[in-house]
């Protein structure tokens, strides 16, 4: 895999900010909705309304470096968003810049290490761990599953796509989970049955990935 | 959704705005941070006492800036906590040598967005300390979540602390005040009815028309069980039932009562509960010394109610009793 | 229905017994006549004030009695004048060498009951005088009905009667200053649900998810239309352009604004809504010299608003402005 | 038709009283319903509510004549009933033992008397006329109905039957009006369509008093 930051103006990290961006407005109303089931039902506004702001800003960002780039995104979010999410993904964001620090192109293995950072920023912003009913029960499936296919040395798309499939399995798994973090956890036992939104919005972000590639 | 709202999406601003224009003596709006701020604050002989959460419970906290109260609210969108930043620059507009003093309820979006700006804001000079508050007895405690909410008992905590900074205490003794205030108060919510966010545009969960939720929190978070609608007194001694045995409240001691209503309650309904859990305490030997009868802490339209009890002391009572000036006011 | 009730028929006066339990020191209940009064009244040397009206408006009227405003209050049941019998009883036990006064909203039955009421009280040598409170402007003027009902801006009226009492103005004085006051007023409300009162359990009408009545009354009565649901921007160009005409208000003039909730309205769209209705003002070259914005007069849960206008002079303005201790309150 | 006080202990206008108290308790609701077409819910409640405590005052009440007994009930029903109700009815009982004052027994002539000055009493009291849609469009012709019975000298039953009918009819018809008193008239041409409760509250008593002939 190889993302240069200069080929053709736009990237594959920039192409894949912007599907991550257009698909959390796109889907609004599916992620409040399911916020709603055992949460507060913004999940969906709140992305919406970071990501809005991403795209309107789009232009603007310091593309000097990818790390730079992906610190301006993560600059927005953290301004923009509220609740859990903004935290949450403002600290990811920024993580994945650092993780690639002056970096002008990407290999799968920063990739993995961008994931790698982003997963442990979360972690140690939100007290969480796999298993308790986060976005981290589909986000931390994918990212071993991209790990693996980097060190089999698969093709970048079969990669995605393999990660996609792991993320959406993962995703629907959590439905079993009691959730234990964030306003889901005080409904207890309840949670059961309904899967976890931030999961369900890693499995939908990775699908979207995977199609819009060029 | 039957709401009086414009655009969605402009409904905490245009709000604010209308508190402002309300106002316009004693309070400034920060539009780009969506911040509520004391005209004359910061003042330098005193703390700064700012308090943020999400929207849609007002009165708090965007109505308690004033004299006596708050010194700055810095609210997010409905039921979302404010971005960090939002955060961090009502602690540098309301900066004052004395410190300043950060109230969040226990949320995880709330503690993630505080800390993080609490971090920010001790790099940059500014003493601040952050206290949380977590009166909510609906919620077990437990190893793996964050703990108790803060729901409507966020008032007594405010309200000492306000009267502390006002008087003139330093940060140390008004942290202290704050942690035992906030030790001190027990609160238990129930639901007769969903809450509809307005960008969601429709309730945030289905409740059947002789249902209601018992335990609920201030975003609709379900509480403790769903159960049948029953009367109001055997709705008055199930949150007495979860409430005074938690700290405990005992026979002897004196309480301030707060009978708050989640938004879509009428006033009427809330006095007709105070009169039974007046009677039920005083059965049980507890006397109530201040009492709190109103729409404090909503979660938008919600039917619904909470009980607050908080055992008084001299020193809390002093400061309850304390004057303050806020926008939320008869005359 | 879904409220916080035990027996329906009870509503009433167990909300009138919380109300007395929440202010022991200054209020008395007589349950046998649904009275509340002032502890300390009688004085011999003011005039008192009684209001008297169906209940279900929480707080007018029950929670207006204290210093500065009501001497009593004579409620009937949920939206039904009281029985003659029981405001005779107030004016018995409120008489005063200086008078009472009986503040009523035009309706047929509150007329009617304050009127044998009076005549009854005058008969037994009680110096009294009645004033009809009508300031409801989406009832067009007419040979056949009784006319305007009174609505929200009752609240101004008492609270200039009140002021004045506490003043020692006398009677006639006091009857000038009502007049004035109630002349100088004018309401509108839109309701966007119907309430349920308590006796009936179900809502007093139907009305489309998307629809709104315009022109409301406080108990649900149909208005001048109903109409599609709009913004809150419209809603309030609807009503200000049905009151403002009305006096009318003009360029110039300094008012006083009431965003009033209807029982089920949270606070925060009634700041919206004061927000909008401020800058149409302004546009319009009127200024607001104070406002009010909170639920003053409700018709139980009915989710709803009411704008009511009162154009200022010096003295009402320093009649609005005077202290008054009801129990109604944030402390 | 002669009533006598003396008869059996009851008379036939206790009965008639205790009819009207019993018809309308057990018409609660149904009175309530008509009340929320076009005014506020709560007639039913209110005559409930009245009439309920003239059932239980009912041995209470003196006895020593006609007129006393009728004047006892107006005053349960005045110190009982609020809203509109409380005064137009209280008003009509009053008026009606005013009618018949130290009578021991009662003609047909009485019973027109009786009526006459209830709807004198509710004319002053309220200001309405026939034609207003309240109450007295079924209790002006209800009255003429009787006069006209008992100038021709017909049976009692048979004149309460007539009377049952015409207040039937004409409470019906007030559908066609337009409220001009009262709540219901705020509303202006939209009480078109539905009748008055006060109207057809009066065509359900006679219907009951007819039922109730023994
Ligand atoms: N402590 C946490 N760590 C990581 N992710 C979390 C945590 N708490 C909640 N989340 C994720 O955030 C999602 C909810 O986000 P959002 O609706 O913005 O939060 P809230 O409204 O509760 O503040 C959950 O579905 C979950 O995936
Ligand atoms: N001015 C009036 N004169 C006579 N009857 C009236 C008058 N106004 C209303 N009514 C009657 O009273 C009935 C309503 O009674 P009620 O519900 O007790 O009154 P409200 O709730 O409006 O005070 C109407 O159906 C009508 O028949
Ligand atoms: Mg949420
Ligand atoms: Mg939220
Ligand atoms: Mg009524
Ligand atoms: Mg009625």
């Amino acid at each position: 895999m190889n993302y240069s930051a200069s080929a053709t103006g736009t990237t594959r990290l920039e192409n894949t900010v912007k599907t991550i961006a257009t698909t959390c407005v796109a889907n609004e109303q599916y992620f409040c909705d399911l916020d709603s089931v055992f949460g507060d039902g913004d999940f969906g506004y709140s992305l919406a309304r970071g990501f809005e702001k991403v795209l309107e800003d789009w232009e603007s960002y310091d593309r000097s470096d990818l790390s730079t780039f992906l610190q301006g995104v993560a600059m927005t979010m953290s301004s923009r968003i509220g609740g859990t999410s903004g935290p949450i993904w403002g600290t990811a964001f920024l993580r994945a810049a650092t993780a690639i620090k002056s970096k002008q192109s990407l290999e799968g293995a920063d990739v993995v290490a961008m994931l790698d950072g982003a997963i442990a920023g979360i972690k140690k912003r939100g007290g969480a761990e796999v298993g308790d009913k986060t976005l981290l029960d589909a986000l931390v499936p994918l990212n071993d599953e991209i790990r693996e296919g980097v060190a089999e040395n698969a093709e970048p798309r079969a990669i995605a796509e393999r990660a996609a499939k792991v993320a959406r399995e993962s995703a629907e798994a959590t439905s079993t989970l009691t959730a234990r973090r964030g306003r889901a956890s005080y409904t207890g036992d309840r949670s059961i049955g309904s899967p976890d939104p931030g999961a369900i919005a890693m499995a939908v972000l990775a699908e979207h990935i995977v199609d819009s590639w060029a | 959704m039957k709401k009086f709202i414009n655009d969605p999406q402009a409904f905490v601003p245009e709000m604010l705005q209308g508190l402002a224009l309300a106002n316009p003596d004693t309070l400034t709006y920060v539009p780009e941070y969506n911040l509520i701020l004391r005209a004359d604050a910061p003042n330098q002989d005193r703390v700064s006492i700012i308090q943020g959460s999400g929207s849609g419970h007002e009165p708090a906290h965007v109505m308690l800036v004033g004299e006596g109260m708050l010194d700055g609210a810095c609210p997010g969108d409905v039921f979302a906590a404010p971005p960090t930043e939002y955060v961090l620059e009502a602690a540098r507009r309301l900066a004052s040598d004395k410190g300043v003093l950060l109230l969040v309820n226990n949320y995880t979006g709330d503690k993630m967005a505080f800390e993080m700006a609490e971090e920010l804001a001790d790099a940059e000079g500014i003493k601040v300390r952050t206290l949380f508050i977590n009166d909510d007895v609906a919620v077990e405690d437990s190893l793996y979540t964050i703990g108790r909410r803060g729901v409507a008992g966020n008032f007594f905590v405010i309200k000492a602390v306000g009267a502390a900074a006002a008087g003139g205490a330093d940060l140390d003794e008004i942290v202290r005040i704050g942690e035992k205030v906030n030790a001190a108060t027990r609160t238990m919510g129930v639901a007769l009815t969903a809450c509809t966010p307005p960008a969601k545009g429709t309730p945030l969960f289905d409740i059947g028309d002789d249902e209601m939720e018992v335990g609920v929190g201030i975003h609709g978070e379900p509480g403790r069980r769903r159960t049948k609608m029953t009367s109001a007194n055997e709705i008055v001694d199930e949150l007495l039932e979860a409430i005074v045995p938690d700290l405990p409240f005992s026979s002897g001691d004196d309480v301030a009562l707060m009978v708050n209503g989640l938004g879509g309650t009428p006033i009427s309904e809330l006095y007709l509960l105070y009169g039974i859990a007046h009677a039920r305490l005083a059965e049980k030997g507890i006397s109530i010394g201040r009492n709190y009868v109103g729409s404090y802490c909503t979660a938008l339209d919600m039917v619904g109610t909470s009980l607050t009890l908080v055992k008084l002391d001299d020193e809390i009572r002093s400061l309850l009793e304390a004057p303050a000036h806020i926008p939320v006011r008869i005359f």
